[in-house]
Formats: C-alpha cells, structure tokens, sequence
C-alpha cells in the first residue's frame, strides 16, 4: 500500500534526478510519517530537517529556499501575517546566497537538473549569477518588506487577492533565481519564459491599465522569447548541442553572416525585456501600472533579465572584440558601435520622453527605460572602466530606482495621486519621504555623493579614454535631462505650494519607511565607499573574461586620473560644512513664514489658489524641442499593428469566400501544376 | 461457445464473423471497436421505441467496451504491430486492420474522447427539451457511427476501406452538426458537405490512379510496389488529391474554409471531437500514405507547405476572431497546421514530433471546446467569467500556456523537438517554416491571453455574460484532460521515450509488410 | 565579510601621510577663492560701470554687500530646505574650489578630476532650485525652469570641450594636464595646441557665469520674476558668497585647461582676471538672449565649433 | 479500331466530368445547382474508377458467362465503384435533406444571401456587433487614472500610523 504511490511517483519523475541530500530527507519524512503518532518525533523531525537544510549544496539551498517562498505563498499567501513571512523567507534566500559563495570561490553547479528527452537541464551559479541573485533577492526583499504593513492592507481592502501578489512576486525572484543559473540553452530558455510569465503576472494582477499594459508587454515578450528560441535553434543547429561549452565552440566556429544573425536574434530578443529602442514602448506603461510595490520590483531589476542576457551571450560568448570585427556593410560602423548607438539612444529618446511625463510613476519609469542604456553603453565600451561602471550601474541602479519608486508610492498611498500637476509642498508633511526621494534623484541624476554618479562616472571616463566622443556628449546630455525631470519630479511632489486637501496628510507609514531609509542609506553608501560594489563587478569582470578594474575602497585607482569617493564625499561635507558656517554662522536669525506669505506682486495669497508653477514645467525648453517629439516610435509601433490587423484581415478573407471550394479547386490546379 | 455474428454492413463491408467469446483477448476482438459501435447505432432507434434509459446508456456501454477491449488487446498482444483479416481473407484480397502502437492508441482515443464528450452525457435531464429527447437516439446513433468510423480509420489497412470509414465519418458529422435544428448550423453543414464531398472526389480520382498504376489498394502491397510505380510526378499527383481529399477533414488550409463556420454553430461537444479527434485521424490517414506509399521529398514538401500556410493563416485569423467558438476554430487550423509542418519532417523526429503535436492537441483543444460550452459568446461578453468559474479560468490560462508552448508544459517541448527537426533539416523550406512557427506564437500568446485577461477582467454591466446552463461535465472533462497534460509535463521524459518507440515503430516500413504478409510476397505471386 | 579582506589598501596608504597637508588645503583654497572671488566680481562691476561711463563700487564694496545682506533684521525663511538649499549652493561650489589645482596646493585636485569637477558644479545648481522650489513662488520656480534649461544649453558644449581637452592630455586629472602644458611651454597650452575648443570654452564659460548676455534666468535686473524672488537676507548673502567661488571656479578650470595653469600666483592670478574679464568685456556690449534663444545659439555654433574642435584633436 | 482512341476518350471524358463539376460547384450560386454539379463530379470520380478496370476486349468477369480463359475485365473496380456510387448518393440524399429545410427556414438557395444570414446569426448569438463599425479608436488621455486601491479612503483616520 505505502509504497505504490511511491513508485508511480519514482516512475513519474525518472528524469528528475534529485540531490544526494534529498534521498536523506525522504528518508527523514517516510521515518516521521511512520512515527507521527509518536509526538517527541517531531523535535527530532525538525532538527533533522534543519541538518539536512545545512548540509545540502548551497545553490540547491537557495532553489530550494525559493521554491518553498512560492510555495508557502501560495499556500498562506491569504493571511495577514504572509507579508512578514516573505520578508523573512527573503531575508533565508539573501543568507543562502551569501552561503553559496559563488562570488569569490569557485562556480558552483546545481545538483538538481532535468533530464527531458536526452536534453538535460541543469543550473550552475557563478560571479555573475550572484552579483544578479543578489540585486534579485535584495529587491524581492524590500518590496516584500515594503508590501508587508499598511500598503497590503490598503491593498486587500479594495477586494485585491494578497495572495496573488505574493505569489507573483515569489515567483519572480524563482524564475529569476533560475534563470541567472542557468547553465544550458534550454534552462536558460525555461527561466525565461518564467520571468516573462511572472512579470506578466505581476503587471496584470490590477487589471484596466495595468492589463492592457500588460497585454502589451506581453506581445513584446513573446515576441523577444520567439527570437531567442529561434537564437536557440540556430545556436543547436551549428553547435549540436544545448550546452553552454558547445555553444562558446559553436560561437567561435561560426561564419559572420551566421553571428550577424544571432546577434540580430539574441539582441532583438533581450533588448525587448531591456526595452532598447526601438522596443521600448511597452515598458512604462506596465511598470507604473503594476500595483505599487509590484511596481517597485519591476522596475528595480526586471528590466536586467535582458542586460543579464546580452551580458551571458554577447559580451561574454561572442565577446565585445569578435563585434568589432563585424561590419555593418556600406558604413563606417561595426555591430559594437551599432548596439551602442542603440544604447546612446536609448538614453536620450526614453529621458526626455520622461521629462513630458505628468505622473510622477510613468516619469520614474520612462527613466528606468533610459537608464538601462548607460549599462550597455558601458558594457560596449568594454575596456575596464567601462564594462565596470555598466554593472555597477545594475546596482547602483536598482537601489536608486527602487527607493524613488517606493517614495512615489508612499505619496499615492497618502494622497492618492502620483499626477504631478494634483501634488506640491509635501515636504512639510512627508519629510522622510522627501528625504528618500531627494538621495534618489541625486543618485539619478548621476551627482556625487550619490552611488549613481559613480557608475556614470566610469561609463563617462572609459567613452572618453575609448575616444567615443558623440557617445560621450550623447550620455551627459541624457544625464542633464535626468537633471531636469528629476528636478520637476522632486519639484512637482514635495516643494512649492502645498494644496488644502494635503494639509492633514501624515509621513508614509513605517512598515513602508524603513525599506526605504535603508536603501537612502545603502544609496549613500554606494556612492561614499564604492569599494565593495565594484569588488563584486571585479569578480563578475574576471569571470566573464573582461579586463578587471582597478578599484579601491574609495573608487578607482588609473594614473590617467582615477576616482576616490571618499576624498570627494568628504571635501563636499566639506563644502557643505562651509557652506553652512556662512550661512547660520553669521548674520540675524531667519524666522519662518507662512507659505502664502510670498511675492505675489501686490496680491493677497489665500489657501484657494493654487499658486503652483508645475504643468508644463520646461515651457521654454519645450518651446524650442517640443516639434522634435514626433511620437515616431508610437508610429512605428502603431504601424506595425496596422499592418498584423491588414495581413489577418487578409488571412480571415480566406475563410469568409462566398464560393467554398474556389480555393480547394485553386488549390488542386496548383498541385497539379507544379507536380506534373 | 461460438457466437454467429453475420453483419451485413451498408457500404460492402462484408464482414462475417466467427466470434470466439473465450478468444476474446486475442488480437482478432480489435474488430470489435469498429463493428460494435456501428451496431449499436442501427440498434438505437428500435431500442429507443422499447426503453429510452437502454438507449441513453447503450452509447457510453459500447464506448466503455471498445475502449477496454482495445486496452486489453494492447496488454496481451504487446508492443508489436499485428494485423488482422476480416473474415479471413487474407490481404491482398481481403480487408485488413493494422493495429501497431499509432493506431492503437488513436483507436483507443476515438473510445475515450468519444466518450468523455458524448452528446447526451451530463445533460440535465429536466433541462432538455421535448424535441430534444426525440432527437437524442438520432444524435446518439450518429456519434457511435463517427466512433466507429474514427476507429476504422485509425486501423484499417486498405486505402478503399479508408476512404469508406472516411465517407461515413464525414455523413455522421453533417449530422452531428445540425442535429439541434438551428438554420445556421444547417447552412455550415451545406457548405462544408460541399467541401467535403468534393473532396471525396478529388480523393476517389487519386485512388483510382494508384489503381490504375499498382493495380492494388492495399496499403502493405502499395508499399512494397511504391518504389517502382509511384517515383513520377503521377504518383505524386495522386498523393496531392488524396491530400486534398483527407486534407478536408484534417482542417488543412486551402480545404478548411468549414471550419470556422462549423465551429460557430455546431454544439460545443461536436467541435470537439470534430477538431480534436477527427482532424487527427485524418492526419492519420495522410501520414499513412507519406511513410508508406509517397516516400519521395516532394509529398512531404507538399505537406509541408500546406501546414505553414494554415499555421499562418489560422494564427492570424484567429487574432481577429470576435468570439469563443471561432476563436478555438481558427487557433485550431493553426494548430494543424503545425502536426502538418511537424510531420512533414524526416525519420524518426518528425513522427515523433508529429504524434506528440497531434495528440497535445487533441486534449488541449478538447478541453477548450468543452469550456467554450460555456462561454460560448463572443469574447467581449467573457469580461468577469473567471469570478463564476475560476478553475475554468485557470484551466484556461494552462491550456493557453501549454497552447503557446511555455516550458516547462509539454506544448514546449514538442515545439521544441519541431523546431529541432526543421533546422536539422535546414532547407530554406524548413527556416521559413520555423520562422513562420514563431511568429505564429507570438501572435497565438497575444489574442490568447486577451481572452485569459479579459475573463479576469471585471464584468462589464450592460454586457453581462448570459450564462448557458452550467456545464459540470464539460467543465470537468477539461479538468481531466487538464490533469493529463500536467501529469504528462511532469513524466515528460517517459512519456516522450514511450513516443519514440511508436513513432520508431511508425515509420518502420518493412515491419508493416511484413506484419500484413507473415511470408514474402514473392512467394505468392 | 570576504570583501574586506579582499579590499585593495594600496590606495588609502598613499593618502595617508599627507592628509595634514590636505586639511590645510581644504582650509586655504576656499579662503584664497573667496577673495579672488571678490575681486572678480568687483572687477566685473568695475568694467561694466566703465562701460556704461559710471565711476563704479569701491575696492571693499563686493564684501559689503555680503556683511550687509548678512546683518540685515528681516530674514524670512520658508523653511528647512529653503535654507539648505543655499547651504548646498555654497557647499558645492567650496567643493569645487578645492577640486581646482592652483600654485603650490594641488593634492586634492589629485582625487577629483575633470568630470567629477563638473559634476560638483551642478551641485549648487541643484540645490538653489531646491531651496527656489521650497518658497512655494511660481516665479522662483518659472526662473529654476529657466536656469536648468540654460544649463542644459551651456553643457553641451562645456561636455564636448571638456572631452576633447581629457582626450587630448590622456588623462582626467588636471594636474597632469598642467603639467603636460607648462612642461612644453606656451606652444603646448591648451588654446595653442586646440584653439576651436578653447573658443567654445570661452562660450560655454559665459553661459555657465550667467553673466551678460545669458543673465536672464538669473534676472537680477527684475528679481520678481527670476529665482531670487524670496531671497532676502543672508539668503541673498549666500547667493553673493556662491557668486565669488563661481567666477573663481570658471576662471581657474579655464585657465588650467587651456592657460597652462598657474606656474606661480602672480601669472596665475593674472590669467585668471583676463580670462574673467576679456568675455565679459565683449559680452556687455551683447544685447540679453531669451532662454530659448540661449538654447539655439549653444546647440549651434559652440557645439559646432567645439565638435569641429573634437575633430582636429583626435584627427 | 484505335486502341488508345477510346480509352483516352473515356478517360478523358471522366476528367472532364470532374473538372466540369468542380468549376460548376465554383461558379453557381444556388445550392442546387452546385449540387448537381457535384453529382456531375462524382460521376466523373466513379467513371474514372471504374475505368482503371477496363481491359481492352475483355469481358464481364461473372463465372460462367463466355469462353473459359478469356480475358476478363478487373472485376476489383466494379466493386469498389458500386460502394463509391452508394455513399455519393448517400451524401447527395442527406444534402438534399438539409437543402430542403434551409429553404423552408430561410427561402431562398442563394448560397452569398445564406451566408451572409448565417454570419448575421452567428454574430447575433455571439453579442457581437457587426462588422464594420470600427472598435473605437485608442484615445490618447491626458493621464491614466490612479488604480482604487491606491487611492485614500476618506472614511478612514487620515493621520494612521503603521507598523
């Protein structure tokens, strides 16, 4: 009787091989299950378990942490106390991937792994894999964290599924998990397809907006997941094999005109989830229409699921020196200057794209779009410096986006809107919030002390010492747009005239506070001791085969001028320590005033106008640039469905002939034409 | 004890029988499936005078029988192919079955499908109306006259005699499809006899040119004589009819203009098995011809093209596809579209493949059909039904998942294997169907998961979903055909090895001559 | 941790023995800046009081006016950030001040370099807008959409100089790039070896000092409808203070660019004046660009000239 | 006598019937009428089956009738054309069937007229509006509305603080 299910079980899963470890714990349970009447089984149960837990290899630890986060999700996701439990079962994955100690020691190979029809699917997590676990496991962290309090509750209370948001997020960071230890083609394609499905999920869970975003997002995603597989087929078919060696071998093998098509199916395929140009258009409307916190994750480290992958084939398979060599033919241009002039646009077109924003999520994640090119910038640059500073920006970034998002949240969990021209004077209200937000758009905007001025920076030196200089102005004119949106954003929410309806609003609550004054405070470090971030993007650089950077504690040590964050914070505290001795150090007292007693050339302000300068906010700017937004991807985009609606039209005609048999009497004329 | 069973079929399937009960097991009872069902659907009227409950069950009984006998013949006889002679004449005079593992698990799915999606089971029977019990003996004998027709098809061995089960599986669905006496399903059911019975034509031309050259219509015999009579473009011109003609009922593109329509207005259980079991063994039929007697690349060519244009043409109809049913319809084209393309590729992969996209099929399709019984408005008015019925719904996201093939489903995996086979086969033939595969999904995942988000959507008030009758067993056949396709997922690597073996078997030329003639054929002639 | 242990210490031990010199650094540069600063600014008033045939302000008149805006009763704040926001305006530019390399001091010049020099300027920028934002006036506010939208004007082509002239020496640091010039003497200045970059420099310099012709975002003719509206006070005082390190700043990274540096204070003070005084001087006679107009003209011919200044540099 | 010139003409004939059934069933528009040409295809189809069994100068294939060992023609074709003709008229009959109904329920045989009815009561069961007014066009609005659960419930203690 016990055993049958057991090997209908073991017949079920033959092409599962399962660690040495997992026998032992099956063990532990079929023991258990015959002792459960004995009730002092269970403390041993549990410190057996517990052992098994230590013992077994680190990365199935993390899979397994993760899949148990799902699953535990799923099954109580409904209680009030789940938020607490993610934090915590996030908090055990962070542990086990700091366990795995894959970053400095050797790569480490998954024991678990899938045999399916002679293909066998296997994970293996190495420097990269956890410099990306980590900012994956970090955002499912402080979202979950940040989701745990007063937001869920708000959430469930307008007849949302808790639940469901938990498991979509829980099984984000699985597929993510997965899909940066992936060790083969078909893994890494499973993890894929996972991470496009879960972050569909997760921007469609509110449905509206959010759905038809998603929607979107998803022909996108398919369609990028299409080119991969397509990547795949071709990649099998030169190479034989799924392996990731067969692949390198394959790689090398290979004709131009056969990696111009790879890399033409790989890029197109990754860039859609990073959203280059021109497939960018489906990014901000799903990131700033995903509920709050789901928002918060996306928009820290979705998006580097497709850096990831242009990381793992292009700069580390195909490898930056064999794109050089490939010329795009009647043109000066090789395919890395290609894919960096697409990096450099996708800098400029999505930043002042953001600048027109008048809702404060689509313009952080208009942003996020742009930013994702200063990294592949960086990584095309490919010297050093460069390579460096374009995954130091994954980190920078994440941290820096994630702490912008959650303080835009924090207001709408307030006040209800994120509509920038509907906000104002918050900084009284909310100062923390204001707080988080003003160290985010620092870090932003690429300004020191902030962790973004650091990447920037190297991205900046390596264009300069690569001799890129269109690249170079492209980059800092994207960077002064940053300045100018960011401005309006920070402007728009918290300073200026703060509106009736705002006057009771109270500081976000804590449960969503702490989360983000941690990551302030990590922005802030990163930005004053670079060291430790750049000592992982070292290891990831050694890894993948690029030159490794020259780093310090402070920054980077180069004779040709080198970058030490601490001098630089510490003379800017400086500054500021001057700066403030001539101002409170001299002179009579301030005294505060009422906002409304201000200039108003010669009128009586009442708390009924609204004296706030917010729509519009670049008039002069956009006076002179405004006949430039030509909306020409949206046409394109628009086009292209245009063109699917006329060719299904075309298809459905077919269908819908008066005559039944035209086209089967058409079509044995033909047959029997070109066969006799 | 000898049981006597002269049966005198209708169209010349002579068939005199001597039953013997206690061989029951043996090889010889994989008749009965065939002859059974045909019985009992000339039984049901004079049953239905003397007991209406008799005949409501005696369907589902005979179902029930054939599916066990054919299960039982599997486990005794083994994995090796056998064939049988109808009232021992033996080929290439008499009529012959062939049952290796294809056919019979294909006969065994007619068997259960047919059951799990017979007309009158799980209907309430408060619910149906007066007219309706008058019909329900005529709807039923028509659905065991499909059944036995699909199982002749599955394992007859002689091209007349396919063409025979063809013609009375076609007669059955014109009825199946009008059977409720609506005036639309009856004007589909016109046109697509037109389709269908032009197709026999064009079928019955081919067939008397294969006469006319190899002066045999046995399917071992035209294997072995193929080489040597049917290399020229005669021969491939016969195959372009029989594709024409078999192609019609497998929902290949030029001949499908029915689909849609048929679909639309037949009752969800019709479309179905329509479009999960019938299409399939016509396909069937067709793969029969190509491995057996069309060895030449040019039929497989043919195949090939054809598959892609209903690949494309299909996908894309159904992204503009306004309602359920025809939604279903149009993705189902696309679908066989793609069993074409897979079978269209060389040896052992591309049986594989086939079989695996084929069957995939047939349940997921199955299942979707069954739901679209209940939604079967058109897809704005679907806004809000996953509140009613979430497992539906969810059921629903599965299918479309596995549908657009997401690992780890089985529908990933096959895709997989198909695309494998065509860049093995790397002719530019091959890329542009591979490409024509993902663009396909890519527009499947969009007008999929429109439907899928648009059942979660909430309802829109003025466009309340007017609810049909609560279909418990349609909702629970999906949630069955469900079951299996993540039971599959999960034991994906044997289930693809026990593929193997029969798509080995399959494509085996050789052991099907020399199954159907123990002694060369030398020696007779 | 494992990261400590791998961290690199080589770096921090070189600082090490001569932060007490740094200190003293960090405390003398933004002195010697303030009054260089102030005679800047008094020679700026000087020249155009000349120009319009006025005698102009005395000698000590520029620090004058900071003790009086400091000392003066009515000192209306509009709260926390308000103030910060001047502290960041003065902050940043004393950073910047001691990121320059000037005679004699230029160990912390060693740590910044040309980008993060640049990227501290916008420091004030970012904090006047901030303490503008804060005063709730649509005026301060349309005058801070003004002003960045002028920066976004003038960096362009500061960016395009500030690459050809780091390309150029092979190096970020400017003391290297100083001594790279005076090691060659005046044929191996910056304005010799690339003048077409120097001329957008000089540009660029103009628009950054919001001075004449390019003051209309700082408005402080009608300073009702520009930034300064709320500003009273110290709060203008700072303002006054930030304009002393501004001038500094932009005459000190021009003169180590493209004027070979300081070899001592003498040379180095007078390169600083004529570089300050010779744009302005022509400049005066220019009537006031619109913001748009100010955008047009440095997407146009400094970017054009310095593009052209790119081309020749890297040939 | 030519012995090709009658088998050819036979053959061809058949060919013909079919082709001519086949454009028939094409180019008609009543129902009818395309059935009849089908019928004409079908006998073409049969002619042409029973057409491979011919052997020239042979005789009936019927035991006892004529010279022993005279050549004989195939007898496998007759029997073959005899079910094809069966089930042609089985189809034709049910064809007619259903023709007869459709034209008591809608009065007409105009196979363009009952499609288009047919599409309309498809579409009228479905919900769905017909084709040709346009879905509406994707408005461009000014800013997408904050989702419910963002939003501040004013029933609620505005000053809450949270854990």
């Amino acid at each position: 009787m016990a055993t049958s299910p057991t090997t209908v079980m073991d017949q079920l899963l033959t092409g599962l091989h399962l660690p040495d470890g997992l026998d032992a714990f099956a063990g532990v349970i079929r023991e258990s299950l015959a002792q459960v009447t004995n009730s002092a089984s269970w403390t041993r149960y549990g410190r057996q378990s517990l052992e098994w837990l230590i013992g077994m290899n680190p990365v199935d630890r993390l899979f397994m942490l993760s899949a148990l986060t799902l699953l535990l999700m799923l099954l109580l996701g409904r209680l009030r106390s789940a938020g607490v439990l993610a934090v915590l079962l996030y908090g055990a994955q962070f542990a086990a991937l700091l366990s795995t100690d894959t970053l400095f020691g050797a790569p480490l190979a998954a024991e678990v792994r899938i045999t399916v029809a002679d293909q066998s699917l296997h994970w293996s997590y190495d420097a990269l894999s956890w410099f990306f676990a980590m900012l994956t496991i970090g955002a499912g962290f402080v979202t979950a964290w940040y989701a745990a309090g007063s937001w869920m509750r708000r959430y469930r209370e307008a007849g949302r599924s808790a639940r469901a948001f938990h498991v979509a997020l829980a099984l984000n960071c699985f597929g993510m998990l997965l899909l940066i230890g992936s060790a083969d083609l078909l893994s890494l394609f499973l993890g894929w397809e996972l991470v496009s499905w879960a972050s569909f999920l997760l921007m469609a869970l509110v449905g509206g907006l959010g759905a038809q975003a998603a929607l979107k997002y998803l022909a996108y995603a398919i369609s990028g997941a299409m080119l991969i597989l397509g990547a795949i087929a071709l990649l099998y078919s030169v190479g034989g094999s799924f392996e990731y060696d067969a692949v390198v071998a394959a790689i090398r093998g290979m004709t131009d005109a056969q990696v111009w098509t790879l890399l033409l199916l790989l890029g197109g395929g990754f860039a859609v989830k990073l959203a280059l140009l021109p497939f960018h258009l489906w990014q901000a409307a799903a990131y700033a229409e995903a509920p709050g916190a789901g928002s918060v994750f996306l928009g820290a480290i979705s998006a580097r699921m497709g850096l990831f992958g242009i990381i793992v084939f292009i700069v580390g398979m195909i490898g930056v020196s064999r794109l050089m060599t490939l010329e795009i033919p009647y043109t000066f241009m090789s395919s890395r200057e290609l894919i960096a002039w697409i990096a450099a646009l996708t800098i400029i077109v999505p930043t002042y794209t953001a600048l027109q924003q008048h809702d404060a999520r689509y313009l952080l994640a208009w942003h996020g779009i742009g930013q994702g090119g200063y990294m592949l910038l960086g990584l095309m640059v490919g010297d050093a410096v460069g390579s460096a500073g374009g995954l130091l920006h994954c980190f920078n970034y994440a941290i820096t986006q994630a702490a912008l998002l959650m303080a835009v949240f924090a207001v709408v969990h307030r006040t209800g809107t994120a509509d920038l021209n509907q906000l104002g004077g918050l900084v009284t209200r909310m100062p923390l919030t204001f707080l988080v937000l003003l160290f985010g758009i620092i870090s932003l905007a690429g300004l020191p002390p902030m962790a973004g001025f650091v990447s920037k920076w190297m991205v900046y030196r390596s264009l300069i010492t690569e001799g890129m200089p269109l690249l170079f102005v492209t980059a800092v004119v994207g960077t002064l747009g940053t300045i100018l949106s960011v401005y309006k954003l920070i402007h728009n929410i918290f300073l200026g005239q703060l509106r009736v309806e705002h006057q009771e609003v109270a500081e976000a609550p804590l449960s969503m506070l702490i989360p983000m004054l941690g990551l302030s405070a990590l922005i802030f470090l990163a930005g004053f001791i670079p060291g430790p971030a750049l000592s992982w993007v070292a290891q990831v650089q050694g890894q993948l085969g690029l030159p490794v950077v020259p780093w310090v504690l402070g920054g980077i040590v180069d004779p040709r001028g080198g970058l030490d964050m601490i001098w630089l914070v510490g003379i800017l505290m400086a500054g500021f320590g001057v700066g403030a001795l001539v101002f409170y150090g001299f002179g009579g007292r301030s005294r505060r005033v009422h906002q409304l007693d201000n200039y108003a050339g010669g009128h009586f302000l009442t708390a009924d106008v609204h004296y706030q300068y917010s729509d519009n906010f670049y008039a002069g700017l956009m006076h002179l640039i405004g006949p430039w937004y030509r909306g020409a991807f949206r046409w394109l985009e628009r086009s292209l469905a245009a063109t699917l609606d006329l060719v299904s039209f075309g298809a459905e005609g077919l269908y819908r002939l008066a005559q039944p048999t035209l086209l089967m009497l058409a079509a044995a004329v033909a047959m029997l034409a070109w066969v006799l | 004890m000898t049981l006597e069973l002269p049966v005198d079929l209708l169209f010349g399937l002579n068939l005199d029988l001597n039953l013997d009960l206690t061989r029951v097991m043996t090889a010889n009872a994989i008749v009965l499936p065939v002859v059974l069902p045909l019985l009992a659907a000339f039984l049901m009227q004079p049953l239905a005078q003397v007991s209406r409950l008799l005949a409501r069950l005696l369907g589902p009984l005979v179902l029930t029988l054939g599916a066990w006998i054919i299960l039982n013949t599997w486990l005794e006889v083994g994995p090796a192919p056998f064939s049988v002679a109808i009232g021992g004449f033996a080929a290439p005079l008499g009529i012959v079955f062939y049952a290796d593992q294809l056919a019979l698990l294909f006969a065994l799915a007619v068997q259960v499908f047919t059951l799990l999606f017979w007309p009158g089971l799980g209907v309430v029977a408060k619910a149906e109306a007066a007219a309706d019990r008058q019909r329900a003996p005529r709807r039923d004998a028509l659905a065991l006259l499909l059944a036995s027709a699909a199982t002749g098809l599955a394992l007859s061995g002689d091209l007349f005699n396919i063409f025979v089960f063809y013609e009375l599986a076609a007669v059955a669905s014109f009825g199946l499809v009008c059977a409720d006496d609506s005036g639309r399903a009856r004007i589909a059911t016109l046109r697509y006899l037109f389709i269908s019975a032009f197709g026999s034509v064009l079928a019955l031309v081919g067939i008397a040119i294969l006469y006319l050259q190899t002066g045999t219509l046995n399917l071992a015999q035209l294997a072995q004589v193929a080489p040597e009579t049917l290399q020229g473009p005669i021969g491939l011109a016969a195959f372009a009819l029989l594709l024409i003609g078999f192609g019609v009922k497998a929902e290949l593109f030029p001949l499908n203009a029915w689909v849609p329509e048929v679909y639309a207005t037949a009752p969800a259980r019709v479309s179905a098995l329509l479009a999960g079991l019938i299409s399939k063994l016509a396909i069937l039929v067709i793969v029969r011809l190509l491995i057996l007697v069309f060895q030449q690349p040019e039929a497989s060519q043919l195949l090939l093209v054809l598959g892609v244009l209903g690949v494309l043409t299909g996908e894309f109809s159904a992204w503009r596809a306004q309602d359920f049913p025809r939604l279903l319809a149009f993705s189902s084209i696309g679908q066989l579209g793609l069993v074409a393309i897979a079978f269209s590729i060389d040896g052992t992969t591309g049986l594989l493949a086939g079989t695996a996209v084929a069957l995939h099929h047939l349940i997921v399709k199955s299942a979707l059909f069954g739901l679209a019984n209940r939604w079967s408005g058109g897809l704005d008015a679907l806004a809000g039904a996953a509140k009613g019925a979430p497992r539906a719904a969810g059921l629903f996201v599965l299918f479309a998942l596995s549908l657009i093939g997401v690992p780890p489903l089985w529908g990933f995996w096959i895709k997989l294997l198909i695309m494998v086979g065509l860049v093995q086969g790397g002719a530019p033939l091959d890329l542009l169907a591979l490409g024509a595969i993902l663009l396909a999904t890519a527009v499947e995942a969009h007008y999929l998961f429109r439907v899928a988000l648009r059942l979660y959507q909430p309802p829109v008030p003025d466009r309340a979903l007017r609810l049909a009758p609560p279909a418990r067993w349609d909702t629970g056949v999906a949630y069955l055909l469900g079951a299996c396709l993540v039971v599959i997922s999960v034991a994906i690597t044997p289930t693809t090895e026990a593929l193997r073996v029969l798509a080995q078997q399959t494509g085996d030329v050789l052991l099907y001559i020399d199954t159907v003639f123990p002694q060369p054929l030398a020696d007779k002639e | 941790m494992d990261w400590l242990s791998a961290v690199n210490l080589d770096g921090l031990a070189a600082v090490d023995f001569r932060w007490l010199g740094l200190v003293l650094e960090l405390i003398l540069m933004p002195l010697i800046a303030f009054v260089v600063g102030l005679g800047l600014v008094l020679m700026l008033r000087k020249i155009a009081a000349r120009l319009q045939r006025r005698v102009g302000p005395p000698l000590s008149q520029p620090l004058w006016d900071i003790i009086k805006l400091h000392a003066k009763e009515t000192q209306t704040s509009h709260g926390l950030i308000h103030e910060i926001g001047i502290v960041m305006a003065i902050g940043g530019y004393v950073a910047a001040v001691t990121l320059l390399p000037v005679p004699g001091m230029n160990g912390l010049a060693q740590q910044g370099g040309l980008i993060a020099l640049l990227y501290m300027t916008m420091i004030p920028s970012l904090g006047l807008a901030l303490g503008v934002g804060q005063c709730a006036n649509p005026n301060g506010s349309i005058g801070i959409s003004r002003a960045l939208t002028a920066m976004l004007a003038y960096d362009v082509p500061l960016v395009i100089v500030i690459f050809g002239v780091a390309f150029h020496f092979g190096s970020l640091n400017l003391v290297h790039m100083i001594a790279a010039q005076q090691a060659g003497g005046i044929a191996s200045w910056g304005i010799v070896q690339m003048p077409l970059l120097a001329l957008a420099g000089l540009f660029a310099l103009q628009g950054m000092l919001g001075k004449q012709p390019f003051e209309i975002y700082v408005a402080p003719a009608e300073i009702a409808t520009g930034p300064m509206v709320e500003m009273g006070g110290k709060f203008l005082g700072g303002l006054f203070v930030m304009q002393c390190f501004q001038l500094y700043t932009a005459g000190v990274l021009y003169v180590t660019l493209f004027l070979g540096g300081g070899e001592h204070w003498l040379t180095f003070l007078f390169k600083v004046f004529v570089v300050t005084a010779i744009p302005m001087t022509i400049a005066m006679v220019f009537p006031r660009y619109r913001t748009e107009d100010m955008v047009r003209l440095f997407w146009k011919w400094p970017t054009m000239i310095g593009l052209l200044g790119i081309a020749f540099v890297m040939n | 006598m030519i012995p090709w010139s009658l088998e050819t003409v036979s053959y061809a004939g058949a060919i013909g019937l079919v082709v001519i059934g086949g454009l028939g069933l094409v180019i008609c528009n009543h129902l009818f009428r395309m059935l009849l040409a089908l019928a004409m295809a079908e006998s073409g189809a049969n002619l042409l089956l029973v057409l491979t069994g011919f052997r020239d100068g042979a005789i009936a294939p019927i035991i006892g009738y004529g010279p022993a060992g005279a050549p004989l023609v195939d007898p496998l074709p007759q029997v073959l054309v005899l079910t094809a003709i069966v089930i042609g008229v089985g189809v034709q009959a049910l064809a007619v069937a259903v023709l007869v109904r459709v034209y008591r329920s809608y009065g007409t045989l105009d196979m363009r007229d009952l499609r288009r009815r047919m599409e309309g009561e498809i579409a009228a069961a479905a919900g769905i509006a017909a084709p040709g007014s346009a879905q509406a066009p994707l408005g461009q609005r000014p800013l997408p509305p904050v989702p419910d659960y963002e939003l501040v419930r004013r029933s609620a203690p505005v000053r809450e603080r949270g854990a």
